[in-house]
């Protein structure tokens, strides 16, 4: 989204004008990068803390994810995103209040009232697929909203958003080939990080390049750096007008890299050397995006600090609003399982309080969590 | 009032819902100029045109993931999987997505969509042109199935299934596609999800069937009746939700069960109605609750004898049926 | 005699099955270098090599069409599917190819291979990492599923499983991995398919079970024992071929039959058991066949107090077998 | 399969010569084309008689089966074919008795017993996966095939064949790439006949051919004339002999054309205009390689009409033997679902006869085929 003109501040030194964009969209990218960033570094805190179960986290993803969301129209156009999409999310108006929701699982969680693990967003007013765990699924769902797009005339671009290793899912093929075959204003991004959890890429695929398959669809392949925030934003855009304009889909992957473990549950140096996580390091995007914009002049020590100072307070907010908000009822367990509660079944004897048309009558809820076999498996999710 | 033969009332049922709302499309694999491989969709390619009626590529899992995109951006798809065997490959998406999506997304996210397939057997199809694939489906918090036995059902369930906002599936026997006719009224009637239908009332013997079996079963209660045998036939018509109240009604007034359903016993959508009926009408209960179905072996084999080995017909339900009233 | 943690023994009796046969393999996402996602083929991938130990790329159609395929030319794939709810795209490959090879070629071509997938909820694993996937599988013939409940038998019936030469699926709870453990013998002992164990004698109320809830039913067993309520609990193992001589003798002795399984209860496998039950030992029940199962809403929610809402546990298992033995 | 020197003949003439055959080698090439075409068109004529209810028939496809079988090792290499595959069977070692068995489906059919609808070929002594009906599930069979293959040191090639219809299936996109991956002992070949039953090539991919895939995975695509025999068995052999030799898969797609309606149950005429069909009929490989036999003085009027008179023959015997076999027994019904037939549930009460560890006693059979509605659907396979 070009921000150009927003507040009404257009000025453009050399860096942003070669982009067609104002410096006050350099910093909005920044700001928006940064940001992601810093919630998602509070989330291991909080995880490590034992506050949340779970964190699985964009570190490493963010810059690709700001630059290629960025010429996307919000609340217009639709991104149906993964997990590691923390900085999309972002991007395209969900606030850190909203992600903090979902990883404490809270009643007010936006996209799913808790009932979704940590990392599975969506809001349907920022027009953000709600996201599932099964991998690839998504790409369907953005062709299928871009079809409907297309015959409803509604001039919206749709992405999805998945990892290198998720890409190789039957879905993806069958995907490729009918938005390409429609000419959908359709928008596929890989972001690739080299691993499916441990699997390395060359045992995830034999090409180098994941975009090395859009030429069988008959759609063009774009390979970007992702620690390139501006390449980006320019790969992004071109696909984004084309599509919009009746061009057809592009595949577009981004050089990313994993900052962190698979997630909370998963111990990376049992599978990656210490070489390769210190390569992964020096492509973090956020001293790259910021070095760049201090060397253009766009960051200035005291922009910089009052970005620092806004981040900081937004994540506390965040943080201390999710905490304190309440958990979901259980009474709520049986919502939202048809549109008409009459059509779902009869709620377990121990539901507490009314459901419509419950057909058993309520007992005396037992008291929950009283299982045995205790623990959590140790499952690496 | 015009006599329409079942596939006829599905087409006519596709295509006035079409005209009455622009959101409906239909997609699936031949389903344009050929207008279905049993002709369902056949005339709504040169009536809506291309945008609306859509030859997909032979790919399963897109007809209904693309649908699932489609619904959420304002469309009311019909997605035909061309013959229900055919399924299995979009079953991810089914299952985990259109089934899911207004759960986990508490409403944020629906998915007003209809996967239409033709099921069943005794038409020669083999292992892979026969199957009821209805239990994978029953089971699934989230969607709905319908299985309609007569030509006015078909449409006005049909109707229904099309202007339900959660994800239906809705199978078609296709034996009965051209050997089944009924009256169809011209009007915009519908007929809604989750209710059964008494079709034989009777005292003695409540026997409970879908689709086809519906037909076999009212045979069979036709042939008991002449030994002084009175059967109540039950036509479940929609599948899940279920409609309890007829089916518990009936079994209370009877004493006696008998679940006839043409797919595998064992774990078949029949185990459900079953386990309902002996669970909630116990104390009622002159008999075992019995259940008929077919052969527990991968569908059915092609050759024609052994075709005939693996239906259920109206003979062997009749068998079912004395076995019970004289138990 | 060693004590086991469940994923232990699971371990073990891969490592030994493919120290003994050269023909059995392993396959799966990241089950090589990392040694699963919960470490149950740990220990596999530097003892028997790239060959024999195979880290597939995220495709579980491949994973399984695949193994099928080694099946016919030699070897014994054990595929590993890394969450139940992640079977769902290899869904095709299992229910049209892997199950019926067998039967549409008269035994020509045969696939022996064990499909394992960590199932089952009360972990945080929300919708899709906590589903009970076993009612679609078990209503497949041509297809073998295996639950087991305590270490021996995780060792031993998976012994049996990759000696079998017919698909088997076999799901482990993922909330025993660790937290149950129990004597498992050094010997090469296996736990033949098809026969499930009485895991507490009783003379009142049987309560049927499989995987974790055996645990719970016990534990249930346990609560109502102090109110002079005396339950069987019987623990299936093998879900199909089903062992009806002792869950069918149990119910004709007690004459009541509780059914607690974790997956939703619509469809679900227990529907069949009832069915079977309220069939079978019509004339010696005293009591309706009752099941306690999940809500009927897509898998389970993530967040804990959802969660402890949706999971059955001893508490819940105690009042239905109170509302039974009180029937 | 080079027959070079079979029953010793191995004289060659500059076109045998030239692919490094035996003028043998092309008459046994020519006759095994002539022969699956004179089995298909019996087929035919046997359905419009009311014989056989079903036919599905690979007339058209014959040049390209031929010349892509010829290379494997009977036997010994693996084909996982589909339901138009009846030169490659015949290739393969199947004879014309097997076909006919399976088209009336008698208990003597060799790969089903009846069971499987005619088309459904399969046999495992001549290494011939089972056909089932969901297309293009076989390629993982062909691929996990060609693994044990690998991992057995069996010096075995697979080869998976469809239609260009069916490799838009996921299954297709997950095949290729893992068998890339671990350069496996694999073949893939597409009969592009461009259409999938009405849907043609433009609605089923986006690209001229689907050839075009395989860089994106890695492996070399390969599109050839599928009229052109010899050109196919070129074709056939380098990939064949790549893939024995640790080179990995290749993706072979062989223009064909389909000269018949989809099956018997489709009416081809509703979707293809008559130029089309007349190009079709143009592109006919069997008169096109006996031209090119005839040119080449390697097929005699003599010999031509010897091969007829056998042809004829053959043909005939098939179709009376097939006739007269008996049909399978009901009372095999329940047979082979299980390795261990007590593994199996007990048979329906009007089960004939005993099945090991029957449970409920078998009653007196019922009349079989008393089903009310009575006609088959008129559905199109
Ligand atoms: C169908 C399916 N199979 C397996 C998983 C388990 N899983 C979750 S993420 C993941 C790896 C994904 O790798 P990639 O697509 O490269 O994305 P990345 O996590 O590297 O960003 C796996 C195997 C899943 N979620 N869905
Ligand atoms: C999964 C699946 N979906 C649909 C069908 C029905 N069907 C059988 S053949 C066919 C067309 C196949 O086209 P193609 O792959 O091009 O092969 P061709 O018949 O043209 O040789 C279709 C749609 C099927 N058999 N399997
Ligand atoms: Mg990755
Ligand atoms: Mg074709």
């Amino acid at each position: 989204m070009t921000l150009t003109g927003q507040g009404g501040d257009t000025a453009a030194g050399p860096l942003a004008a070669s982009f067609g964009l104002a410096d006050a969209d350099l910093v909005a990218m920044f700001r928006t990068l940064a940001l992601a960033r810093a919630v998602d570094e509070r989330m291991w805190i909080l995880n490590r803390a034992g506050r949340i179960p779970f964190v699985i986290s964009g570190q490493g993803h963010e810059g690709a994810q700001v630059g290629l969301a960025w010429p996307l129209r919000r609340g217009h156009d639709w991104i149906a995103p993964f997990y590691r999409s923390i900085a999309t999310c972002l991007a395209f108006g969900m606030t850190p209040r909203d992600l903090m929701l979902a990883q404490y699982a809270k009643a007010a969680d936006p996209g799913s009232a808790g009932r979704q693990m940590p990392g599975h967003y969506g809001s349907p007013e920022h027009h953000l697929v709600s996201v599932s765990s099964p991998v690839a699924t998504q790409i369907l769902h953005a062709v299928g909203i871009a079809l409907a797009s297309k015959i409803r005339k509604l001039d919206q671009v749709a992405v999805a958003i998945m990892g290198e290793g998720s890409s190789n899912q039957g879905d993806v093929h069958e995907a490729l080939n009918f938005a390409a075959i429609h000419r959908l204003p359709f928008v596929f991004i890989v972001e690739n990080n080299g691993y499916a959890i441990s699997v390395p890429a060359e045992r995830e695929i034999a090409v180098k390049d994941v975009a090395m398959r859009a030429p069988g669809y008959g759609i063009p392949g774009v390979v970007v750096d992702g620690t390139d925030v501006l390449a980006c934003y320019a790969a992004g855009r071109e696909a984004v007008e084309r599509a919009r304009t009746g061009g057809g889909p592009t595949l577009i992957e981004a050089k990313v890299t994993r900052l962190t473990a698979h997630s909370s549950d998963d111990q990376q140096t049992k599978y990656r050397t210490e070489d390769d996580l210190a390569q992964g390091r020096a492509h973090d995007p956020l001293p790259i995006f910021r070095a760049r914009l201090r060397e253009a002049g766009v960051l200035t020590p005291d922009l910089e600090s009052a970005l620092a100072t806004e981040i900081a307070a937004l994540v506390e907010d965040a943080t201390d609003f999710a905490e304190a908000e309440p958990d979901p009822d259980p009474a709520t367990g049986m919502d939202f399982v048809y549109a008409d509660p009459a059509a779902g079944e009869a709620p377990p004897p121990w539901h507490p309080g009314p459901v419509a048309n419950a057909a058993g009558a309520p007992d005396a809820a037992s008291a929950p969590g009283e299982g045995a076999p205790g623990d959590d498996g140790g499952g690496h999710r | 009032m015009a006599v329409r033969t079942f596939i006829e009332a599905i087409r006519d049922g596709m295509a006035e819902e079409m005209r009455r709302d622009a959101s409906v499309i239909v997609l699936g694999e031949d389903v344009g100029k050929k207008g279905g491989v049993f002709l369902a969709t056949d005339g709504l390619w040169s009536e809506f045109g291309d945008d609306r009626v859509i030859d997909t590529p032979l790919t399963e899992s897109m007809i209904v993931g693309a649908s699932i995109g489609a619904a959420i951006n304002g469309l009311r798809p019909i997605a035909e999987i061309q013959f229900a065997d055919f399924i299995h490959p979009a079953f991810n998406q089914i299952v985990s997505e259109a089934a899911r999506m207004r759960y986990r997304s508490i409403g944020g996210f629906t998915v007003p969509m209809v996967i239409r397939a033709p099921y069943g057997g005794g038409v020669h199809g083999a292992l892979y042109h026969s199957q009821s694939v209805e239990a994978f489906f029953t089971h699934v918090p989230g969607l709905k199935v319908v299985i309609p036995s007569t030509p006015y059902d078909a449409k006005g369930l049909l109707r229904s299934a099309i202007r339900d906002d959660d994800p239906v599936l809705y199978f078609e026997h296709k034996k009965m596609y051209r050997s089944v006719r009924g009256e169809v009224p011209d009007t915009e009637f519908a007929v809604p999800l989750g209710q059964a239908a008494v079709r034989r009332p009777g005292r003695q013997v409540t026997v409970v069937a879908y689709g086809l079996m519906v037909h076999y079963a009212l045979e069979a209660a036709q042939r008991v009746a002449g030994e002084g045998i009175d059967c109540e036939v039950i036509d479940l018509r929609t599948l899940r939700p279920l409609d309890r109240e007829t089916l518990l009604s009936s079994v209370r007034k009877t004493g006696k069960c008998l679940i006839a359903y043409e797919d595998n016993r064992f774990g078949g959508y029949g185990a459900e109605i079953a386990a309902i009926v002996a669970e909630e009408a116990f104390d009622y209960l002159d008999g075992p609750v019995t259940r008929i179905a077919g052969p527990d072996v991968p569908a059915m084999p092609y050759n024609h004898v052994l075709e005939d080995w693996f239906m259920l017909n109206p003979a062997r339900i009749a068998d079912a049926i004395r076995r019970l009233a004289g138990y």
